[in-house]
């Protein structure tokens, strides 16, 4: 399948018809900076400067770039423990979130959550959340409070494939549909639930999006490798979140490069190796898109190679900056537990709010 | 001074925040065009509309989850359970949403949310509907949890709680929500969290308690000084967490004797941890070991007489007092 | 409508058509009899005899009848609170029914669970199970253990309108179409959920039932005030289960006389006069399998009036019963908790279990 | 013996119990194909195949429902939890459905299930994911909890409780899974819950422990007679609930004083209920108040160093031991 020829419908779609060449090489930046971000990750990761797990993101790039480039002010963003490529897009800087990585007080949570735990409110974005499906209702919550502040806004909530069989994900579906919010639930479906196939976990009829019938909500199903696919076939759903207040199911089929986490022992085991190199060398989403931007003739091979370069700078830096940093003092434990007792507030003069040993 | 219900009281107060605070929203179950399940916010629905009192579907992980949700963006969501015990199928959201984000982000969210709804024995509901899961919730540090045992202390800690910018678990008792008492009419009754309250004054011995075994303890403290000539002093600790230390070390400084009296079971109950405190820092000022009632250490029983004789009754508050006395 | 002309379609279903005078006139005789033993129940709950709630299933009779009839002896039931129909029809006796109701020793479960929760696994019959919803993923266990031990069987999992949107039913849906288990799950709608009207509570297209589509998975949806066509459409189901081990949604249409549980102050509130008052007059479960056995010639009015006499009889006698039965002693509060030590085994011989104060 | 690392100790009691009764079956996440997220199933699956070892959806209500279902009509299943912190997504089915049934049916149903996983803090996995759920298990009557602290516990205690008639909730931890001890080579090595272990005999102070604590008490044992000439005794109570009381009681009666040490969170921790226990069966027995050594009261702090310092260090144990000594 010729990915580009296919795409060329979804380049005329009026929604990708209007960007401009700035906004263009913009998508391609943030695309190569999410997956250089994170190849610098996995090489302090690899060095034991990190705690935890680390869940790389590396091949999904074109699905938080371009559903995320679709986002206007008043909208907001929430997404699992795969959480790079959303911050990133969100605009959180790699200094706050590397350093998160390496347990720093510079970090954006202070080195309290780590990889999974990225959280950035003053630009709408929600985090970054470890139980499988929990950030579900949350995203209902979100629309909700949109739609009753009444603004025309939306919320997009990011899942995967394995966390559609959380029960609070459904229950979360029926209170989208039933209160008209205007959510947008995005199955990042990368085919694997750590080890387990799609098949081996999901009973479905058509597509997992289709689950949203069950609902009579609306649905689709596409690739997510194509910035421009991305945008064109989720610009309806934005729309009928904003304009109608009504909650979509958007299914993206993409591809994780590598294992579950980086201590996933298996992740060469549960998937070929000629399906990852397939992956990586026909459906790279920045490659794609970067064939776009020089077909279009917007950038030359050396650009592509200048912004890469800057973004592989710009991830050193991160790491630099993340060494240097100091670790949290012990102080800050029962810091950020209470809002009241962090502000001294009236409220927390009396009574005991930690209990020592 | 008005004579209020429980259930009068409690409504007092939500309706006071709703006209306070337009970003105040009542969720659950039959909240709304029933008027809930116990009537606790009947009449609500039609003042205030749509809006305001929203009915969900039996989904509490969702709803709950979707009050979080909407709390961090500024909301105030004041969510119904039909009973306390239905909080296990949302415990993941209570625990490790409504309880951990704050500290996971570092302390950039905060969630201000009320769940409230009775907690209870004593009706004969069964096992699965008497659950008391203030020790499961007051364990995690980021919840607060409180427990009125009056229709003042009611209305004074909900319009409190509500007002909290942390999420505030609040746990009534429907064997309450028919009871009268004072309430005072100042425009904004409010009562601090972690603030106990000596419900009698006493010297001879300490009863500490929360929630209805507070009026069992009054109870038996009547019995103790007209048949035994014992002075007990009752204190209502009203909010577990933040949990009044002071309050119970004060007690226990006075009386040197006290029996801990709960409908909780006696497993890491709450008093496993105000028994665990007073020993520690009031060990010397002991004169018998801390004595707690509790209820009998079993699923709730549903036969109604039986069931009774479960739960902490004074009689048993009694016996043990007369046995550290 | 014409239910009974309406309904000859199903009369003359194969299923229907094997059926024995005796066998159709043991139906009526159970419709009657859980019929009359609520109205004793209700007498009895309003005169303080009991304690809790007591959740009435009067107008709903011939969906436990019709589907349990279809069972056999591998076959298993479990259900919700609203559970006398389904107890009964698996063969529990009134007395042990009504003394558990009365919180006494001789009741089913010692007096321990109460209306809620009656139990008889001796009659393939587990509960009776008061969260709503929690019972859904036992139903696919009962089921999973079925398909374990090789039985060609199945197992029926009641649930309400209202449960549908419980997280954990959809966990067992999924669960149930991956597993290919033999449970069929009946959607007894009876159109509210307490004071809350199906379409308040849930968001779906066409009927509940659908939502099976969603996990792939077989479903009907079918009228649940006549006998006949409660065998007639469940029967596939229960094949389906036994010769394919594979699940099914049953949504059957019904109404419920009472309010939610006797202590429903709304009861008449929600629902108009008019609607309980048409139900009671032309879709009651009883009139409409009398109507059919007169019309069949194999009873009188007579006979009827004899069958009810008899069921109101046995009522009577189980409050008797339960009247004249002892309360359970305080120290049963610490048995039936644990297994081990009720047996008093060598696995109960070391460390406290009860934490007494 | 054999030297085990607590892993493969764990999965030789579960493959000798796969093969002693035909009704044992291995249900979770990636428990089969995967050979389990850490590997404690590993080669079960090519072992025992399909059948008994069944790879789940992300559905943890849903599977532990199912398998408490399957469990009533006589199936055996051993349920993983990728992390025990997960279980609050199931809370509801673990507390109402395996902890209330045997009791609602009036001791007509048992549930004899297993569900075993990782609780534990120290691997920089943040708040959601290093819960230790111990205390709000044990506090309801009808479960039972087991907390190994060594390969050979763990061994012993995975097949008793796989035997077991009654549902047991089994918390590993990962920090153990690749430590090694001698495990007995018996056919059959069982070992019954509601057995403490003193892990080290001692005369001046009782350090009570559940899981790896127990290691850190004995590190810091060490470190007390070596600087200190202080000989603590360390007790392992292995299980949670039942509890061994006369165990506890009995170096408390030796030692006349003791430091309690967990993972838990403190408040209404299982060292609360200990605490509370001592002070109330051996208050003439102490010689100073009960000391308590928890994880520091907030939610688990992500930055490796900090997280360290925030769990139960041997410093700590020690420090409290010079304060009640
Ligand atoms: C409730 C819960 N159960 C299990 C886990 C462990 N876990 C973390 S991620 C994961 C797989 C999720 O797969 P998917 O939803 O497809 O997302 P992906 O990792 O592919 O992005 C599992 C089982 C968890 N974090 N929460
Ligand atoms: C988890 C949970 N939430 C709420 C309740 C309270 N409750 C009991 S029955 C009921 C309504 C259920 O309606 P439906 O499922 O339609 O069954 P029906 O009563 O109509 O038979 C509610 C809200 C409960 N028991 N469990
Ligand atoms: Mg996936
Ligand atoms: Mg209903």
């Amino acid at each position: 399948m010729d990915t580009l020829a296919d795409s060329s419908v979804y380049a005329d779609a009026a929604i990708n018809q209007g960007l401009s060449k700035e906004q263009k090489i913009s998508f391609l930046r943030d695309l190569c900076r999410i997956r250089r971000f994170e190849q610098t990750s996995l090489k302090y990761y690899n060095l034991g400067k990190m705690g935890g797990f680390l869940h790389l993101y590396s091949g999904q790039e074109a699905v938080a770039v371009g559903t995320i480039s679709l986002l206007g002010e008043n909208d907001h963003v929430i997404t699992a423990y795969r959480d790079h490529g959303h911050a990133l897009c969100r605009g959180m800087k790699m200094d706050e979130c590397m350093a998160e990585m390496f347990g720093k007080a510079t970090g954006c949570s202070k080195g309290k959550g780590g990889s999974m735990h990225f959280f950035a409110p003053d630009k709408r974005f929600w985090g970054g959340h470890g139980i499988v499906g929990g950030q579900t209702p949350l995203g209902a919550g979100i629309a909700y409070a949109l739609k009753y502040k009444g603004l025309k806004a939306c919320c997009l909530c990011y899942l995967g494939d394995g966390a559609i069989n959380q029960g609070p994900f459904h229950e979360s579906l029926n209170l989208a549909a039933l209160f008209k919010l205007p959510v947008i639930y995005v199955i990042e479906n990368n085919g694997y639930s750590m080890g387990t196939s799609l098949k081996r976990s999901s009973a479905y009829r058509g597509s997992l999006a289709q689950r949203a019938e069950a609902y009579d909500m609306a649905w689709d199903v596409f690739q997510g490798e194509d910035v421009y696919e991305v945008r064109a076939r989720t610009q309806p759903a934005v729309e009928r979140a904003r304009e109608r207040s009504e909650p979509t199911i958007l299914e993206i089929r993409t591809y994780r490069y590598y294992g579950h986490s980086v201590a996933d022992a298996n992740a060469k085991k549960y998937r070929s190796p000629e399906e990852i190199e397939r992956y990586k060398t026909q459906h790279d989403p920045i490659q794609i898109w970067r064939r776009h931007l020089e077909a279009e003739g917007l950038i030359t091979e050396a650009d592509y190679e200048e912004i890469d370069r800057q973004a592989r700078e710009e991830a050193n830096h991160a790491a630099e900056f993340a060494e240097q940093s100091p670790f949290p003092s012990d102080s800050e434990i029962q810091k950020d537990v209470y809002y009241e007792v962090d502000h001294q507030t009236e409220a927390a003069r009396h009574g005991t709010y930690f209990f020592n040993t | 001074m008005a004579l209020l219900t429980y259930r009068e009281a409690l409504r007092a107060g939500l309706d006071e925040e709703l006209a306070r605070d337009e970003n105040v929203v009542i969720l659950g179950e039959e909240v709304a065009q029933y008027n809930g399940a116990y009537k606790v916010t009947e009449g609500l629905w039609k003042k205030w509309g749509d809006k305001r009192l929203v009915d969900t579907p039996i989904s509490e992980a969702g709803f709950i989850g979707m009050g979080i949700g909407a709390s961090m963006l500024g909301l105030r969501p004041v969510m119904e359970l039909m009973f306390w015990s239905f909080a296990y199928v949302a415990f993941d959201q209570i625990i490790n949403n409504a309880g951990c984000i704050r500290y996971m982000s570092g302390g950039l969210i905060n969630v201000p949310i009320v769940i409230r709804g009775p907690a209870n024995g004593g009706t004969s509901v069964g096992a699965t509907h008497s659950h008391t899961p203030e020790n499961l919730l007051a364990n995690m540090p980021g919840l607060k949890v409180v427990v009125p045992a009056t229709a003042a202390d009611a209305k004074g800690l909900i319009k409190t709680s509500i007002r909290d910018n942390d999420p505030v678990m609040f746990m009534e008792n429907t064997l309450l929500y028919g009871e009268k008492w004072e309430v005072p009419d100042e425009e904004d009754y409010l009562i601090p969290l972690g603030q106990a309250d000596v419900k009698r004054e006493g010297k001879d011995v300490s009863l500490i308690a929360h929630g209805r075994p507070v009026l069992t303890c009054l109870k038996a403290a009547e019995l103790l000084a007209a048949e035994y000539d014992i002075d007990a002093e009752v204190v209502d600790l009203r909010s577990i967490r933040p949990l009044d230390e002071e309050a119970v070390l004060a007690t226990v400084r006075k009386t040197h004797r006290a029996v801990l009296v709960e409908e909780n079971r006696p497993f890491c109950g709450i008093d496993a941890q105000v028994a665990s405190l007073i020993q520690e820092k009031a060990f010397d000022d002991l004169d018998a070991p801390v004595g707690r009632v509790s209820t009998i250490d079993a699923p709730a029983f549903y036969s109604p007489p039986v069931e009774r004789r479960q739960l902490p009754e004074s009689q048993r508050v009694i016996a043990k007092v007369l046995q550290i006395c």
